[in-house]
């Protein structure tokens, strides 16, 4: 080995945004031995609010660091803002509701941080090692924060999370053992170098891992059969819990899964064809599973298998123009997500069930949340002139012109059974209904904040859908997803 | 050097592999489950040495020591939460976690 | 002036409820009158003309609207009924401030329909109206809204959605950069391709023409709403397949509606017959209006699938003025349900205590089942007429149906305002005050636009015949 | 005088007296009403007396697409248009001249009744419709009149459509199930007609009447099956509206509407439509014989159905309505062997003998107190001298006694029966025959013998309102037949000539001893009938009818009807009514269906981690699995 000593590419610019909320989140850990708990909640907002700065003050940058193990090229940054916005619509919620829902730790939001921190690296990763890195790191905290609640569903949900994903990982991980095998290497531009023409000597080997990786992500971002987790951890865990996991969690893995099969995949065989198949299960498994709930929480956790599908559509579109319509959807995603789960979490007197019949007659007695309750949901059922309705016809269009036709027509009615499900709450509401109010009365204003954090951004982008779109358009940026 | 063919690694691996997956499946106490994760992860380990030393690389044999400290990490908060729950329930067998079904 | 025309429902929607209560129905009512003048001033100038932006330039969606021709009668004829529902619900409901949003809400939804000449901008349109729709059965309906609600969701959704993947499919296939009518128009798509395509575009037509089978949301839809009509006048209105097929399916698809046309024609023709003859055992007068639209729509659909020039004029003028007159009769009925608590058609006598509210409702019952001289008779006429060029037996079979509307509308009309009032039954008090615009309004229209039918021709003719020459002469 | 005047004048007094009902008080309303029919009846006659050879053509403003003849092929659209020639001008004068009498007697008919205003407004109404029928100078436009005189004709009917004084709950069924039947069944036929207009525009381009009549060269080149459909499916429409067979049970219960309803619309005027419609249409059946006959045979046939079902009916008006029936069959039968002058001829004489009968059971009824029924009558002569004196012409002019109107007309159509169909002349005999007995039994039932009915009633003669317009039509019905006096009787075929400028008049050559000898026998005939009814009126059995309930029950055909058809539409709407629930639960089933799997997920969804992890590595080694058998088996 007499290869000289070559200093490594640390650039710390790129490094910035996950630096500052690494440091938000050591500070949480640290200061939250002197600090109460809502101080600790605000600096974490602050870092969030700085690591999104510095994001964009890196836009358009396309810097790398450590020899492309970390890129923050402008897929990077606009999922991690994505990332930022929700986990700070996350923070806003806990921050009056953490103490109702036995959660006002500084722990929770030290783990938070953490959770983000490793999000944000899947989004910036260059290569697989780092990802696992983040993914784990996402996972751990989430572990921890599913489980924090002292109460036996949180505990429950928290077991299961824990074990089913730690299962998940390690397929993840022979996966990458196995793509490393046939490859060689383990960074994204070198596994798609390796791949193309394939002249790999193992292509069993290649497809193999990349199977595995796929069914490890799968069980990431929920796609059946997957999922099952799901309904049990987002109804289980802390309505905030359950607002974090499914946003942040699920966008962090798609910028895995857009990384790795967009960007180092694109040219190895066989996952398009499965993923094809997990659609369909997923879309069938999602709608149908949603469509016989009563409990708003499990029913907004079988939403967010269903979108898994309308979003893994995307993933199957050609990169230039599946990325920015994933992008595009899981900011908006995002949004109604959160908005919805955030007027559950403003209106729910106990965490454990906020069910379908405690909607009945919202609309007279708490309006503006009923209407926001509304918006979101039918953004969520894809009506326009929602965001939910672009984000669809995004995911449909890129399915649709890579030749996935049959797929978005099932897609299409999935849809419809989904529109079902969204409705009947949403309407629920503005029926009249003489009982009195079953809601929690009190102060609430920052998880208000979220709720019209979401409201204002699924009307404005549904109707100026551009602002966002607009930004991510460009094909150029979607086609080095690998790095250059 | 006679060396043993790199796709006897590579089976023992997933033999080992499965093997964590029938305890996963079979196994009904928490820690037992975990330990088979835990089985499958150095499944894992053993590939990505066994490929590292194939390829004469070094990045593989680098991804181990990661995926031994994330199983570390794992081990500490697996044990953790079934420490909380074992505190609560005086159980660890999962089949008594079925309260949150449907 | 076209987006004033446009949006400024929507804008007083949102608006009214920073106006105080006791204002709120003239506040909208003025909203409701101020388009109605925006539509009329554009008649007068001869329409607005096209108007384009882009809108997500990335994916070629673009702001194309125009209001002339076909469009601005449909628009005219919207605003007109939104106006008069508008004055109906502010008298009907108690506190209506939430019903008068919804109407002006989905008022913009409509004229949007009409005046977009981009697809995409066509679906968010008709997505947009949905939801007001939803609402107002929502918050008005009947005890079994739920189910009624969700059908007629799920039907329009599982249309529109198709739709959407067809609008998908016309671009990519045809290549045109963007989804503006215009550059659709110049990037044809051809073949079998275009079938499938049509296919798709016509699920959501056929939900919303409606066509048989797609029409099974539409008498629950009507029952569950509100007992006043305003919500059933808003519903009628949004029946806008046919328009739909007219301004996107002929120009995007033409192969494929000539090639499809004898089944279509057929589903068209079976559907005016089968509603009508259906209407003619219903005792709801709500559930009869309902069947007798969706005869009238059978008709519409059986002039725009024929491809015929004067059965589409016909189809047109039908499509616009049938909302006046079914809408006015909806309002009819809930006048009627105001007076004796009770939409059936038993209940006898009502000529003998409220002649003017029976008459001014008989004349719009002619006016439905296509007596000439009024309204209705032109686009029916002209409808089978060509039609029958097409396909005599077919016209034969949708003719049919006219016997029918006789059988039923005046069976029902009998037993409730003539024979004799039971004794002891409630005494129906006659029209009063803003009644008599009401009813009288609509009456006014279909009499006009039945005698001197000029004006609404030279909004339709031009363009239909313009595109049938497009079509290479007509067909 | 434009020609539009002549419509406008009587709409403008439906429009003032519909929407002012409650200005005008009293009997106002009426004289304003009537006042606009004379007005109308003067432009009529202006009119009249301004024709020339070249009709009138004014057209007014654009109505319908594209059916037109334009320039250069293009199709032109239609425009209201007004076309007076002198097979119009006979009928806007019959329609003016005696709806004007009919309205000044309704005036007096009336006069007791709640809705009196609303009254004459629709009989202004109907007869601005009927002039507008006439007029046309489309058939679209004639359609309008065609459906105008039906709805008019269907309100007039239920104009007591909750029976008497808006209280008797049996007699407003009755009458208004009498209007809907009016107007449904006409909507049959008018179906014929639309097919009709349908076939015409898709052969010849245009509804323009004069553009088609215009047309020789086209006409003379067109197919021969073409025209014989076309006139096929106008005969649909003349049928219904005509009430001919089979369309042709609606006309006597329109007997339900107030008398002089009855006079003018199912009289005198609208049912006369039809036969206007293949007169005007006689370019069309000139070219088709066939279908011609199937027109002279429908009028035969119905001719003899309403004789038949007259004998023995009891109410005084409806044994004029099957006589109605039956003389609008002779005019069918008139038109089908293209003697379309000697149809109209029997038009007009119909008008003014069939009104004055129907407006003397008027009086007869208005003095009984709405008593209808025949057998509850008799010797109303001394009483009332005045209308028994009009009746009695009525009934010699029905039944073709000579001198009177009905004579000439009548003998007209037997002589082209004579020479052209000698089955048809013999039913047309027969049904002379008939007619003469029934009229017969109907003046003797009513006028002559004793008095059956209450005798605490004092029937006495109408006031002067009410007996001038029957004087009037009494006289016209006397000297009306003068119009039109054959050759062979020294008359000049006055009527003949004047429509021959318009219409085609078909010279049939017969000898004149051979058409004395169809004259004495046609008078024969009728002297025979009459005599029969006063040899029963003396032995008192006048109150049964021959043929029973046979003729009573018009030949069972509306009971026929209302099972087969009647019924049979409402067993099929209500199993529609079924079925369309079937397709909402089909629609419904499939969807519940394809959710039905949802309760699997739920099932799947157990709740044990063990099972899920299970789900996630099953997954995964069937996708690896899957692969991997794939590699083995092709590679990849």
């Amino acid at each position: 080995m007499n290869t000289p000593l070559i200093l490594p590419d640390v650039a710390l610019a790129p490094l910035l945004p996950i630096a500052i909320t690494l440091l938000g989140a050591i500070a949480a850990t640290l200061l939250g031995f002197f600090l109460p708990r809502r101080a600790i909640t605000l600096i974490s907002m602050v870092s969030l609010v700085l690591s999104g700065v510095s994001m964009v003050t890196l836009w358009n940058g396309g810097l790398t660091s450590f020899g492309g193990s970390l890129q923050a090229d402008n897929v990077a940054l606009s999922i991690g803002l994505i990332i930022l916005l929700g986990s700070l619509m996350t923070l806003l919620v806990t921050y009056d509701s953490a103490a109702r829902a036995k959660l006002a730790f500084p722990e929770f939001d030290a783990m938070l941080m953490y959770a983000v921190t490793g999000t944000l690296l899947i989004a910036f990763s260059g290569d697989l090692v780092t990802m696992l890195i983040g993914l784990e790191v996402m996972s751990l905290s989430g572990y921890v924060i599913a489980t924090l609640q002292d109460s036996r569903r949180a505990e429950e949900a928290g077991m299961k999370y824990f074990l089913l994903g730690a299962v998940g990982s390690a397929i993840l991980i022979y996966g990458i053992a196995l793509v490393y095998g046939a490859t060689g290497t383990l960074s994204y531009v070198g596994i798609r170098d390796a791949t193309a023409g394939l002249q790999v000597q193992n292509v069993g080997l290649l497809v193999v891992g990349a199977l595995l990786l796929l069914c490890g992500f799968g069980f990431k971002v929920a796609l059946a059969p997957f999922h099952q987790w799901t309904p049990d951890v987002y109804g289980g865990a802390p309505t905030s819990v359950g607002l974090f996991l499914s946003t942040v969690v699920k966008v962090a893995a798609f910028a895995g899964m857009l990384r790795v099969f967009g960007g180092a995949m694109q040219n190895v065989p066989a996952w398009a064809g499965v993923l094809q198949v997990l659609i369909v299960a997923t879309i069938v498994v999602g709608n149908l599973g949603a469509l016989f709930q009563t409990n708003f929480k499990r029913l907004m956790a079988y939403s967010a298998v269903a979108h898994t599908g309308f979003l893994a559509l995307a993933l199957l579109g050609n990169p230039a123009t599946g990325g920015p319509a994933l992008t595009y959807y899981l900011l908006v995603y995002t949004l109604m997500t959160a908005g919805t789960l955030a007027v559950v979490s403003a209106l729910q007197r106990t965490e454990a069930a906020f069910t379908l019949d405690d909607m009945r007659g919202l609309f007279y007695r708490h309006p503006a949340y009923a209407v926001a309750l509304a918006v979101c949901l039918g953004s969520l059922a894809g009506l326009p002139p929602f965001a939910g309705f672009m984000g669809k016809y995004l995911a449909f269009q890129a399915a649709f012109q890579a030749g996935y036709v049959g797929l978005t027509i099932i897609a299409a009615m999935g849809s419809v059974a989904a529109l079902i499900y969204y409705l009947r709450p949403a309407m629920l509401m503005f029926m009249p209904d003489r009982t009195p109010a079953r809601e929690y009365p009190g102060e609430r204003t920052p998880t208000t904040a979220a709720v019209v954090i979401g409201v204002v951004g699924v009307t404005v982008l549904g109707i100026l859908p551009n602002l966002a779109y607009g930004l991510v358009a460009n094909p150029a940026i979607w086609t080095v997803l690998a790095g250059r | 050097m006679e060396s043993v063919p790199t796709s006897y690694y590579i089976a023992l691996s997933g033999i080992l592999f499965a093997l964590g997956m029938i305890g996963v499946l079979t196994r009904r106490t928490a820690i037992m489950v975990f330990l088979s994760v835990e089985l499958m992860l150095n499944a894992a380990n053993l590939s990505l040495v066994a490929f590292a030393r194939a390829w004469g690389d070094l990045v593989g044999q680098t991804a181990v020591f990661i995926v031994m400290t994330l199983a570390a990490a794992e081990v500490a908060i697996g044990l953790a939460i079934i420490v909380a729950i074992f505190r609560k329930r005086e159980t660890t067998n999962v089949d008594d976690l079925a309260s949150l079904k449907g | 002036m076209i987006h004033f025309f446009i949006f400024l429902p929507v804008l007083a929607s949102l608006l009214i409820f920073l106006v105080p209560v006791r204002w709120r129905e003239e506040f909208a009512g003025a909203a409701a009158g101020l388009t109605l003048a925006g539509g009329l001033w554009s008649w007068s100038v001869g329409g607005l003309s096209a108007y384009s932006i882009n809108w997500i330039p990335a994916l070629g969606v673009t702001y194309s609207v125009q209001m002339d021709g076909v469009s601005l009668l449909l628009g005219i004829v919207t605003a007109f009924m939104t106006l008069i529902a508008i004055i109906y619900a502010g008298k009907r409901i108690p506190n209506p401030g939430t019903m008068l949003s919804l109407i002006l809400m989905m008022e913009t939804g409509l004229l949007g329909i009409y005046a977009a000449r981009d697809l995409v901008l066509f679906y968010v349109f008709f997505e947009d109206a949905l939801i007001p729709a939803l609402l107002m059965l929502a918050i008005y309906g009947k005890a079994h809204r739920m189910a009624a609600l969700i059908k007629f969701a799920a039907y329009t959704l599982f249309g529109s959605l198709l739709m959407l993947i067809s609008i998908i499919g016309v671009k990519y296939y045809g290549g045109s950069p963007t989804f503006a009518l215009a550059d659709l128009q110049a990037h044809p798509v051809t073949g079998t391709v275009q079938t499938w395509l049509f296919l798709g575009f016509l699920a959501a037509m056929a939900v919303k023409l409606p066509l048989f089978p797609m029409h099974a949301w539409l008498p629950d839809f009507h029952a569950q709403n509100h007992d006043s009509g305003v919500a059933d006048v808003m519903g009628t209105l949004y029946k806008v397949g046919a328009y739909g097929l007219f301004r996107f399916g002929v120009i995007l698809f033409p192969d494929a509606m000539l090639e499809l046309r004898p089944i279509l024609m057929a589903l068209a023709a079976f559907t005016a017959l089968y509603a009508a003859w259906i209407a003619f055992s219903q005792t709801d007068w709500k559930r009869l209006l309902a069947y007798a639209g969706l005869s009238h729509m059978g008709l519409v659909g059986l002039g725009i699938f024929s491809m015929n020039e004067t059965a589409m004029i016909g189809a047109l003028f039908l499509l616009a003025f049938q909302n006046v007159y079914t809408g006015a009769l909806f309002l009819a009925a809930g006048m009627l349900q105001e007076r004796v608590g009770s939409l059936s058609t038993k209940v006898g006598g009502i000529m003998t205590q409220a002649g003017a509210l029976s008459g001014l409702t008989m004349t719009l019952w002619f006016a439905s089942i296509a007596v000439p001289g009024l309204a209705g008779f032109i686009g029916e006429f002209s409808i089978l007429l060509g039609a029958y060029q097409v396909s005599p037996w077919l016209a034969f079979l949708a003719g049919l149906s006219t016997i029918a509307a006789a059988a039923y509308a005046l069976t029902a009309y009998q037993t409730t305002y003539w024979q004799v009032r039971p004794a002891g039954a409630v005494l129906a008090h006659d029209l009063r005050d803003l009644d008599w615009l009401i009813l009288g309004a609509p009456v006014a229209v279909a009499i006009f636009f039945g005698i001197y039918s000029g004006p609404a021709l030279a909004l339709v003719q031009p363009v239909v015949r313009a595109w049938m020459n497009g079509l290479g002469g007509g067909v | 005088m434009a020609l539009y005047w002549l419509p406008l004048l009587p709409l403008i007094g439906f429009l003032l007296l519909i929407v002012g009902g409650r200005w005008f008080s009293g009997t106002s309303g009426g004289w304003l009403g009537s006042g606009f029919i004379g007005a109308a009846f003067v432009v009529a006659l202006v009119r009249f007396f301004g024709l020339s050879d070249v009709p009138a053509h004014e057209t007014l403003w654009t109505w319908l697409p594209n059916m037109a003849l334009g320039t250069g092929g293009v199709s032109a659209n239609l425009n209201v248009g007004f076309y007076l020639d002198q097979l119009s001008s006979v009928m806007t004068l019959v329609i003016t001249g005696v709806g004007f009498l009919i309205h000044v007697y309704s005036i007096s008919y009336m006069r007791e009744d709640a809705r009196f205003t609303r009254f004459f407004a629709l009989l202004n109404f109907f007869v601005a419709m009927m002039l507008i029928l006439v007029l046309a100078d489309s058939y679209p436009l004639m359609f309008v009149g065609w459906e105008g005189v039906g709805m008019a004709s269907y309100l007039l009917i239920g104009f007591w459509f909750a029976g008497h004084k808006d209280h008797n709950a049996a007699d407003g069924v009755n009458n208004s199930n009498a209007a809907r039947k009016a107007f449904i069944m006409n909507r049959i036929g008018d179906l014929g007609f639309m097919l009709g207009m349908f076939l015409i525009y898709k052969v010849f381009g245009t509804l323009v009447i004069p553009e088609l009549a215009g047309q020789e060269g086209t006409l003379a080149v067109t197919s021969r099956p073409l025209i014989e459909l076309i006139c096929l499916f106008l005969l649909v429409g003349a049928v219904g509206k005509s009430g001919q067979l089979p369309l042709t049970t609606w006309l006597p219960d329109a007997m339900a509407g107030p008398t002089p309803v009855s006079a003018l619309i199912h009289a005198a005027t609208m049912v006369t439509a039809g036969v206007y419609l293949i007169a005007r249409s006689n370019f069309f059946y000139d070219l088709a014989p066939g279908a011609s006959m199937w027109v002279a045979w429908a009028g035969g046939l119905t001719a003899l159905y309403g004789a038949l079902s007259a004998l023995n009916q009891t109410d005084i008006k409806k044994i004029l309505a099957y006589s109605t029936v039956s003389q609008l069959g002779y005019m069918f039968l008139a038109v089908g062997l293209h003697s379309y002058t000697a149809a109209i001829f029997h038009l007009v004489t119909h008008a003014f003998f069939k009104a004055l009968l129907f407006l003397a059971a008027g009086a007869v009824i208005h003095a009984l107190h709405e008593e209808q029924d025949v057998r509850k009558m008799g010797g109303l002569a001394k009483s009332m001298p005045f209308t028994h004196i009009v009746s009695l012409i009525g009934v010699l002019a029905i039944s073709g006694i000579p001198i009177f109107a009905g004579f000439f007309s009548k003998d007209g159509i037997l002589a082209s029966a004579f020479a052209q169909n000698i089955p048809l002349y013999l039913i047309g005999l027969f049904v002379a025959f008939l007619t003469a007995f029934y009229m017969g039994r109907w003046y003797f039932l009513v006028w002559r013998g004793e008095y059956r009915g209450d005798t605490k009633l004092h029937p006495h003669d109408g006031d002067a309102v009410l007996s001038a317009p029957l004087g009037i039509l009494a006289a016209l019905a006397t000297v009306g037949g003068f119009l039109n006096v054959p050759s062979f009787l020294g008359g000049g075929h006055v009527l003949d000539n004047f429509l021959g400028r318009a219409i085609p008049v078909h010279e049939h050559e017969i000898l004149a001893s051979t058409e004395w000898l169809a004259t004495l026998i046609a008078v024969a005939v009728a002297l025979a009938g009459l005599g029969w009814a006063f040899y029963e009126h003396r032995r008192r059995a006048l109150q049964v009818g021959p043929l029973g309930q046979f003729s009573f029950q018009a030949l069972y055909l509306d009971r026929l009807y209302t099972a087969v058809v009647g019924n049979g539409s409402k067993v099929i709407s209500r199993g529609l009514d079924t079925v369309d629930n079937g397709v909402d639960g089909a629609m419904n089933g499939i969807v519940s269906n394809v959710g039905a799997p949802g309760w699997l997920v739920t099932i799947w969804q157990s709740g044990f981690v063990r099972a899920y992890a299970l789900s996630m590595l099953l997954g995964t080694a069937l996708i690896v699995g899957y692969w991997a058998l794939k590699a083995i088996g092709g590679g990849l």
